[in-house]
């Protein structure tokens, strides 16, 4: 009975939120209400009996994530209400529905399916962190790797796209421009060097 | 009454929705990335769901590698959007057509 | 004999070329001797082959293969036999009087060695066809011949009227070989082989409806090449080449050539007498038909033509009625006085500077006697007076018209005999006789070259000769290879009635000629602008008609086919796709607006399609899966 | 307490990644260069990584003769499979990277080139891609597909001008949605069959006799999505002219080769077994799309007027008819789809990385956009070398008999005709003929008009000689294809039927 | 050497274009010429070589291009081939001989000199995609020459011409994997080789697909009726020397391609399609001949004139007997010799007056007598007088037809009539008449390159015309190889009584071998 509440109640309250961020004109009520939402999908994890993963999504999802959405916005100015010339909104709105009403149709059905062994079966006498972290280090430890070799790509590519050396564009200078360039800055280097 | 696995893909698939209709009506970019956010997380809901009335950790699994990639995806999707605005002073998504025919 | 029969046959050929080799240079009298001369070695020749050939023999030799494809095998094979060797003697004894006199007569024309190429090759071809073994040797030199005429009817191709003339000749003629080559393909699927010896051996094995359709297609072919009714209008604008062309070519050999023909393929029409008659009556008519065009005609050379026109009328009777010596016979008798008519008609012309309207000449007996002479030789032999070669050729084709007891037959061509002599006897008598009305116009004749005389007088005496001298002699030689029947009528009272009678109604006839023309003669208007003067003197309207029904709608659907079918339909529907594909490029093009919101939209609709086509499948899906059960 | 496991590291076969670690292992060597030395020349980068390349070719090789020798090796736990079909798209995927990084060696100084992180996200995205081919697990592919996604928009962007910026911007945004696609469509398999590993998901549906269709078909719909997006199939391609245009042209024939095989990879796992267990739905939509796909992008590539969109759309409309193979989805189908793209990225190369030789950096008054047909018009008369090597290009693109492409093409139409599909090998044909149009445009340019005087001295600004060797090897590996391609067959034959397709 | 005389006959003039960049700009026409007439007698020299009375391949040579796909570099000639491979040569060398061409002569050499090896390998070809890949490439050197060389519009009509033969070659590649695929099915292993398919014996309905999609390719090529619009334009813009190669030998390569691929691999599908094409040859020659009558223009009256011969080879080929077919194979290279000569006559005027429009001419015989002979010459073998080339293959095409229809033999041969027509008012047009134009008083005759393109065709036009066995005999005996081999294919029985059977009427065969 219980289980029923928590679950409806954190539904509309998730769905509720996002539509807030999806439909709003303004940036800052967007970020907090995603924010929220983040939240109460973590209370789903514990629910739902992954109280790491409930853990992680608190602290990547909105700790990491929505700290630098908000230094974006800051960087943006969006602060203020964001004025966005729409283009037929209702078409964008019934297609999303229609999309939902398909989708839900199938799902609706429930799942009929024999083969119903777990490879890696979560027997609760082990905690969940454990367990996860048992499976997470034996089978998939490749793509474990992989997706740190990933953040590390995301953090060269957050680095130098947003860094200094792209305000003066190469690809646009003709060659004298570049050669003139690279004469000075030797020469900054030499006094830099000199003091 | 008892809570079963079909509520859960219902619920993702609402929030699937309710992404998707973000992403298509968002002019601002900022926005939008939220849009794509939501539509990473309710994919998340729906592996934790079944991880849970399989008892099978794999969803958890793919829980775990989805929200890294919604983390590099901010990453990267932020930085593109600092060199766009540096560049041209607005993230609006209609000043985005030079390239068109 | 062998080297005669080569000697005969490319004597010509030789003569030609080396005409031609002058073809571009200014006049020169040797081509004209040479031309002549190799000429008269070919005439030469077939001389000793006549004498061979009368003591029954036959050359026949194979040059070399032409075409051999799958079963069909056609030499270059040539035959000289009683039949090839009479149409030799005429061709070269007519065409070497004829290059004589046109030294002459082509003195002052700056195309006088290109005119001397082109004549001899016209003989040459003329030999080929003769004296081919098969029937597509027979063809090539059919299609020679049409070739030379086309060349020389338009000799002078910067006269409009002559380059015209030349091409309806050839197209005329084409329209004609067509039938004749359909005859010959009948012949090769049906035979297995086109030689004439093998064809006419086993042509009765064939049904009854194949010969007769193989004698039709072959006649169509003559009639062409002769000029018979539905195909003649060409010949009465192919005066407009030299005269010695008109005598050589449209008198006495090219347009004998269908006679041949029918001669040659006697074994088929033999065997289908109705087509026979059907040949024979067409060629009465045509001769009733042409004499009448004759009667009122204003142009010397074309009432000669017409003349000719009716002459052929009479042999393709003869061919007709099955007596094909009497049709060869007439031919070989014919080809001599009308070559020599032509000739003299041509001496008039040079002398009345190319003045052709008899009305607007007249008394030339004073200044060219001698011509006037040959001429009413030449006249009285056509309408058939008794001793000349005329009455015997022509007066025996009334006797097999009587004989086979084709009365009405009869009837027509008697009345075309008066025809005949009344309107060639107008043509003298206008000429010669009465009050000179060239004068008027200044015009002071002279007399032809004397060589020129001399070359005509040859004929001259052939035309006298022919008729007693020749017949027994060539009727012997003649029905080893043609089927002898001989013509008489029994009793003997009607035979006389009949040959007193046709000569005194032809006496007649020129006596009304003389007195009507050799006077002073005056156009009366009254006559000419009357419904049956003006019927013949356009030919029965038979050329406007064929302009108007033939030529000017061919042109008109040739100009409609081109623009409308072949620009508007065929070739726009071929654009149209391309552009049809181009378009749709084009207008498709603008779901590429560069737009974000918009590609992720497309996105979007592209899931949504897809998961539209899935939801109805599985309900489909469900929807058989609950009946089943 | 969970029991301590102990498996011993041979059975793990931690070798299966040893190309994918030399890769990443060049990439941080790269880094750490840079780390200690400022400012070195770009030529270094790209001989390091063409050398950590060249090694890792040698591995992948090395293991397709371990393959030949005993099959397909499951490695790290079963997640990695190195079987027929990774191998040669690794040998693919490699081979085209070795090609085209020396294409960096541009005369005229570019902005990305002066990164040494350039050249480290390069090798990052080769792992990724490798990764991606390299594996049967969904989790697996989605993190490759990712890692190699990012570095790719990194190295569009950082091209560094407002086209790349944009083209980068749609191309991420694009590729996030595609992602979501792919996650909520595993998501789908996961809940129908408890396992997000290809094979057990074959083994499963294949238990259940398909009974929740619904399901299966929407997961195929969101993964179709997601990978036509990655493949550019038609309703997904729309980024694709924005891009090549936006990026450098080299990098735009690269994109146009190696994302695409690995998408290709992926579609194989995933929709042959489907097609062979007889899921008629996906048949049909297979096939419009592959029919769409070819003749929609053909059309459109007909009324272009700038010469590297056009090539863009090409290259939309090629992956369109390679695609056939999957929806045939017989053994020479599959061999087919490898050979064409063996042909296919010599001759692609080779025509983008002519438009790279020609770059200019400003475009004259009245240009219209970077590559417009103008600017080749009347080449032969002033460059008649380049204007034959264009030619030659071109023809090939169009499947002109002796250049390489056609013999992917026959090959291809043959299997669609063994595979029973008439109409669709006439569709082909017949797209082909109306390719035939916008090559032969280019030609009609260079041959057959004048030269126009101010484009002139921008021919040939940007080539180097290592540009030229390239297109020396793209041109010799176009001429004399048709004596590669009979090797070719039989070696690819021999990978994709021991892999079981 | 002897064995591979065919390899060096294709590739010799490749390997030479190449060499041709080397060559300086002024003397690239000698150098093409040397080049052509060693072609020339390479290709005189295989006829030596060429044993007339067999009548299976010769000179065959295999090599292995792509085995696991059945493809090999199969070559091979038998009668038919022989002798348009020798007019490609002649044609090249007088092509190049008599250029007058000023304007980039060396690329337009070096582009003659490739046409011609993609020329000779179509006929040579006996590998399906080997032929496939001649047919092709064949397209690109003449886009150039029109495209390049061309009139003001040359641009539309090289493109419409490479994209309309284009699009039929694909169809036609089609048919061909579905044939090599059919063989795979009947034999187990691939092969794209003639011989082999020529033993495949096929059910009839997919003899009728593989035809029509055969069909295809080759009547645009031809060009038959519907498909014939691309002819006009790519005569009427080419220069000289492409209108002369693209007449004399391109056109046949769809007619060609007809007796080599449609008879022999499907006998029963062409004996079912004989009425329909027969009566689009019947339309292609009449109405053409029409069109031909109303142009103004005398190179598109030239133009059409080819379309309505084609349409007589077209009848030739589906007489489906031994002398039809012969005839049109042999009407093939008298059309050859006989349109190139036209076309190089009008190249002639063209190079004087620069106008193509008869309207502009006129009693040019009393101007130029050397050029008008030689144009009537020509123009009476265009119109097929006997004792000229073309007499003996029209004869014969359409004496075997006449045994498969005799209506229709009867409309086709209005073809000697309409030919009449317009070859005639067109020379009466140009030459006949006084000189009215003030340019054309004092033109030049035909001068000694001219003479030199010139004279040999009309002494072919005549040779052959006079003495055609040396051509008839090898082509027969070839043509009776594949009418023999269609008829023991023959499965219904229309086909087999249409057909001859040349083996039982050996009787009647025998006695001409022995003359």
């Amino acid at each position: 009975m219980f289980e029923a509440i928590a679950f409806y109640l954190f539904a509309t309250l998730i769905t509720v939120m996002f539509t807030i961020t999806v439909m709003t004109s303004q940036a800052l009520y967007a970020l907090t209400a995603m924010a929220a939402g983040m939240i109460f999908i973590s209370a789903f994890f514990f629910i739902l009996g992954a109280d790491f993963l409930g853990a992680i999504q608190i602290i990547v999802y909105t700790g990491a994530v929505m700290a630098i959405y908000a230094f974006g916005m800051m960087f943006f100015d969006t602060t203020r209400n964001v004025i966005e010339k729409r283009s037929n909104p209702r078409f964008v709105i019934v297609l999303g529905a229609f999309a939902a009403v398909l989708v839900v149709f199938i799902v609706l059905a429930p799942i009929v399916t024999t083969n119903l062994e777990a490879h890696y079966p979560i027997d609760l006498a082990v905690g969940n962190t454990q367990a996860i972290g048992m499976v997470l280090f034996t089978k998939y430890l490749v793509p474990f790797e992989l997706a740190a070799i990933m953040l590390l790509v995301a953090m060269i590519a957050g680095i130098v796209l947003a860094g200094k050396k792209m305000d003066k564009s190469l690809t646009l200078m003709a060659e004298e421009e570049i050669a003139l360039m690279h004469a000075s800055s030797v020469s900054e280097t030499l006094e830099e060097g000199a003091h | 009454m008892e809570i079963t696995l079909t509520h859960y893909l219902v619920l993702s698939t609402l929030l699937f929705a309710i992404g998707l209709i973000g992403v298509m009506r968002r002019k601002n970019l900022l926005m939008l990335f939220f849009s794509t956010e939501i539509l990473l997380n309710a994919v998340n809901i729906g592996m934790a769901a079944i991880s849970h009335y399989r008892g099978d950790y794999t969803g958890q699994m793919f829980a775990f590698f989805i929200i890294a990639i919604a983390a590099s995806e901010v990453a990267v999707g932020l930085g593109l959007l600092i060199v766009w605005y540096k560049r041209t002073g607005k993230i609006d998504l209609d000043q985005m057509t030079s390239m068109r025919g | 004999m062998e080297v005669y029969l080569y000697i005969a046959l490319f004597a010509p050929l030789v003569g030609s070329l080396f005409a031609a080799l002058f073809g571009a240079s200014p006049k020169t009298v040797i081509t004209g001797l040479v031309t002549s001369g190799l000429l008269f070695i070919s005439f030469v020749s077939s001389a000793f082959l006549l004498s061979y050939v009368m003591s029954g023999h036959t050359v026949h030799v194979e040059m070399m293969t032409w075409i051999a494809a799958g079963d069909l095998y056609i030499p270059f094979g040539f035959v000289v036999d009683q039949v090839s060797v009479t149409m030799m003697m005429v061709v070269t004894i007519v065409s070497t009087v004829v290059h004589i006199y046109s030294i002459g007569y082509m003195d002052h024309d700056k195309g006088f060695n290109r005119f001397f190429s082109y004549l001899s090759a016209f003989v040459f071809s003329m030999m080929i066809l003769v004296m081919s073994d098969n029937f597509l040797g027979l063809f090539i030199g059919w299609e020679g011949v049409g070739l030379c005429s086309w060349l020389l009817i338009g000799f002078w191709y910067h006269k409009e009227s002559a380059s015209w003339a030349a091409n309806e000749a050839f197209i005329m003629n084409r329209i004609a070989d067509l039938a004749m080559l359909i005859g010959i393909f009948m012949l090769y699927w049906n035979l297995g082989s086109l030689q004439y010896d093998v064809v006419f051996a086993n042509i009765g094995t064939l049904p009854m409806h194949i010969i007769t359709w193989i004698g039709i297609f072959l006649f169509i072919g003559a009639m062409g090449k002769s000029a018979q009714f539905p195909l003649h209008t060409w010949l009465a604008d192919a005066m407009e080449g030299p005269t010695p062309v008109s005598a050589l070519i449209h008198a006495a050999t090219m347009v004998t050539a269908g006679v041949y023909l029918v001669v040659r393929a006697n074994p088929i029409y033999s065997l289908i007498p109705e087509v026979g008659t059907a040949i024979a009556s067409l060629g009465a008519f045509v001769a009733m038909f042409a004499a009448t065009m004759a009667l009122v005609n204003r142009d010397m050379k074309r009432i000669i033509a017409y003349s000719t026109l009716s002459q052929l009328g009479y042999m393709f009777v003869a061919a007709g009625l099955g007596a094909y010596w009497v049709a060869l016979f007439h031919l070989m008798a014919h080809a001599f006085f009308k070559a020599l008519l032509f000739l003299g008609a041509g001496n008039v012309m040079h002398a009345m500077h190319d003045e052709l309207d008899p009305f607007k000449m007249g008394g030339l007996k004073k200044s060219m006697k001698w011509t006037w002479i040959l001429m009413t030789l030449a006249s009285v032999a056509l309408a058939g007076i008794y001793p000349l070669a005329g009455f015997f050729s022509k007066d025996l084709i009334l006797e097999v018209a009587f004989v086979e007891h084709h009365y009405v037959l009869y009837t027509v061509l008697l009345l075309t005999a008066g025809l005949t002599a009344f309107y060639s006897f107008r043509l003298v008598a206008l000429i010669f006789h009465g009050n000179e009305r060239h004068l008027e116009h200044g015009i002071h004749p002279h007399e032809a070259y004397t060589f020129v005389l001399y070359a005509m007088a040859p004929l001259a005496v052939l035309a006298v000769i022919a008729g007693m001298a020749f017949k027994t002699p060539y009727y012997l030689m003649v029905t080893h290879l043609l089927p002898a029947v001989t013509y008489h009528i029994h009793n003997h009272t009607t035979f006389w009635i009949m040959t007193i009678g046709t000569q005194l109604f032809v006496i007649l006839a020129i006596a009304y000629a003389y007195k009507k023309y050799a006077k002073a003669v005056k156009v009366d208007k009254k006559v000419e602008s009357g419904f049956f003067y003006q019927l013949l003197y356009n030919q029965y309207f038979i050329p406007k008609i064929y302009d108007e029904v033939f030529s000017k709608p061919y042109l008109k659907l040739s100009k409609l086919a081109w623009k409308e079918i072949d620009l508007k339909i065929v070739d726009a529907t071929v654009d149209g796709i391309a552009n049809m594909i181009y378009q749709t490029g084009e207008k498709t093009h603008t779901m590429q607006n560069g737009n974000l919101s918009s590609m992720l939209r497309w996105m979007v609709i592209g899931l949504v399609v897809l998961l539209v086509l899935a939801v109805a499948f599985t309900a489909g899906y469900n929807a058989v899966n609950l009946q089943a059960m | 307490m969970l029991a301590p496991i102990s498996i011993s590291l041979a059975s793990l076969h931690v070798t299966t990644m040893a190309p994918m670690l030399i890769a990443i292992a060049g990439a941080l060597a790269i880094l750490c260069i840079d780390l200690m030395k400022e400012g070195l020349h770009k030529s270094l980068y790209v001989m390091v990584s063409l050398l950590f390349l060249l090694l890792d070719l040698g591995a992948v090789i090395d293991f397709g003769n371990i393959f030949l020798k005993n099959g397909s090796v499951l490695g790290m736990f079963d997640m990695m499979l190195i079987d027929g079909l990774s191998i040669l798209s690794q040998i693919i995927i490699v081979a085209g990277s070795m090609l085209f990084i020396p294409l960096a060696m541009t005369s005229k100084r570019f902005h990305e080139y002066n990164y040494p992180e350039y050249f480290a996200l390069f090798l990052f995205m080769i792992a990724g891609f490798q990764f991606m081919v390299a594996s049967d697990n969904l989790i697996l592919i989605f993190v490759g597909l990712e890692t190699a996604s990012l570095a790719l928009y990194t190295l569009i962007a950082l091209h560094n001008r407002s086209k790349s910026f944009e083209a980068a911007v749609k191309y991420f945004t694009m590729g996030a949605l595609a992602a979501g696609f792919f996650a909520f469509g595993s998501m789908i398999f996961y809940a129908i069959t408890g396992s997000v590993e290809i094979n057990q998901i074959a083994l499963a549906l294949a238990k259940d006799e398909y009974v929740n269709i619904g399901f299966v078909l929407i997961a195929v719909v969101f993964l179709l999505a997601a990978i036509g997006f990655k493949l550019s199939m038609v309703p997904f391609h729309t980024w694709t002219p924005d891009v090549y245009e936006g990026s450098s042209a080299a990098l735009a024939g690269y994109m146009s080769i190696v994302p695409k095989v690995a998408g290709f990879v992926i579609a194989m796992r995933l929709f042959e077994f489907l097609v062979h267990s007889g899921v008629v739905w996906l048949q049909v939509v297979l096939y419009v799309a592959v029919v769409v796909t070819m003749t929609a992008s053909n059309i459109w590539a007909l009324v272009q007027n700038d010469v590297k969109r056009m090539l863009a759309y090409s290259s939309i409309s090629h992956a369109g008819f390679v695609m056939a193979a999957i929806l045939i989805g017989t053994t020479q189908a599959n061999t087919a789809l490898f050979l064409y793209w063996a042909l296919f990225s010599f001759t692609n190369l080779g025509a983008f990385s002519m438009l790279w030789v020609s770059r200019q950096k400003n475009l004259i008054p009245g240009q219209s956009s970077d590559h417009p047909y103008e600017k080749f018009a009347g080449l032969v008369k002033t460059m008649p070398m380049a204007a034959v090597m264009i030619a030659l290009f071109m023809l090939s693109l169009a499947g002109i008999p002796p250049f390489g492409l056609f013999w992917g093409k026959i090959y291809m139409i043959g299997s669609a005709v063994s595979g029973g599909y008439t109409v669709l090998a006439l569709i082909m044909a017949l797209n082909s003929a109306i390719a035939a149009y916008y090559y032969l445009k280019l030609i009609v340019f260079m041959f057959m008009k004048e030269p126009i005087a101010e484009y002139q001295k921008y021919y040939l600004m940007n080539a180097s000689l290592s540009l030229k060797t390239i297109i020396g090897i793209a041109a010799i590996g176009t001429i004399f294809a048709v004596f590669a391609v009979n090797p070719l067959l039989k070696v690819i034959t021999l990978f994709v039927y021991n892999s079981g397709y | 050497m002897q064995e591979h005389i065919l390899s060096i006959l294709i590739f010799f003039p490749a390997l030479a274009a190449m060499l041709g960049f080397v060559v300086h700009k002024d003397s690239a026409r000698a150098y093409g010429i040397t080049v052509a007439a060693i072609e020339f007698f390479l290709s005189l020299w295989l006829w030596s070589l060429y044993d007339p009375m067999t009548s299976g391949m010769q000179f065959m040579e295999m090599a292995p291009l792509v085995s696991a796909f059945g493809i090999s570099y199969l070559v091979g000639i038998d009668g038919i081939s022989l002798f348009i491979i020798i007019l490609s040569a002649f044609f090249t060398l007088i092509g190049i001989a008599s250029l007058t061409e000023k304007r980039r002569v060396k690329d337009l050499i070096i582009t003659l000199l490739f046409l011609e090896m993609t020329m000779i390998g179509v006929f040579s070809a006996l590998d399906a995609i080997v032929f496939y890949v001649f047919w092709e490439l064949s397209l690109i050197p003449m886009l150039y020459i029109i495209g390049a060389w061309g009139g003001p519009l040359r641009i539309y009509a090289s493109i419409k011409f490479f994209l309309y033969t284009f699009t039929g070659s694909l169809i036609m590649l089609v048919g061909m994997l579905f044939m090599a695929y059919f063989y795979y099915q009947a034999t187990g292993q691939w092969s794209f080789s003639l011989l082999e398919w020529y033993r495949l014996i096929l059910p009839v309905n997919f003899q009728m697909w593989l035809f029509a999609a055969f069909f295809f390719g080759f009547a645009i090529k031809v060009p038959m009726f519907p498909f014939h619009t691309w002819l006009p334009y790519a005569h009427g813009q080419a220069p000289t020397i492409g209108s002369v190669i693209l007449a004399a030998i391109l056109l046949k390569m769809g007619t060609y391609a007809f007796v080599r691929f449609s008879l022999p691999l499907f006998p029963d599908a062409s004996v079912a399609f004989m009425f329909p094409i027969a009566i689009l040859a019947i339309v292609m020659i009449v109405y053409t001949a029409m069109v031909a009558y109303a142009q103004e223009d005398i190179k598109q009256v030239v133009a059409y004139s080819s379309v309505s011969h084609m349409g007589v080879i077209i009848l030739g080929i589906f007489a489906m007997n031994v002398e039809g077919i012969t005839g049109s194979v042999f009407l093939m290279i008298a059309h050859g010799v006989v349109s190139g000569a036209l076309f190089l006559l009008v190249g002639v005027i063209y190079d004087r007056r620069h106008t193509k429009l008869m309207s502009e001419f006129g009693g040019l015989a009393s101007v130029m007598p050397r050029y008008a002979t030689i144009f009537g010459i020509m123009m009476m073998a265009s119109v097929g007088l006997p004792l000229t080339i073309n007499f003996v293959g029209e004869f014969l095409s359409l004496l075997g037809f006449y045994k498969q229809s005799h209506s229709y033999t009867l409309v086709a041969g209005t073809a000697i009539i309409v030919g009449a027509i317009y070859m005639l008012s067109a020379y009466k047009k140009a030459f006949f008449g006084t000189v009215t134009k003030e340019e054309n008083k004092n033109l030049k005759d035909v001068n000694r390159t001219e003479l030199l393109g010139l004279v040999p065709l009309v002494i072919v036009a005549i040779w052959l015309g006079v003495y055609p066995k040396p051509l008839l005999v090898p082509i027969n005996n070839s043509v009776e190889a594949i009418v023999q081999l269609m008829h023991d294919k023959a499965q219904t029985a229309e086909a087999k009584q249409r057909i001859p059977d040349l083996a039982h009427s050996a009787g009647l065969n025998s006695t001409q071998e022995a003359h």
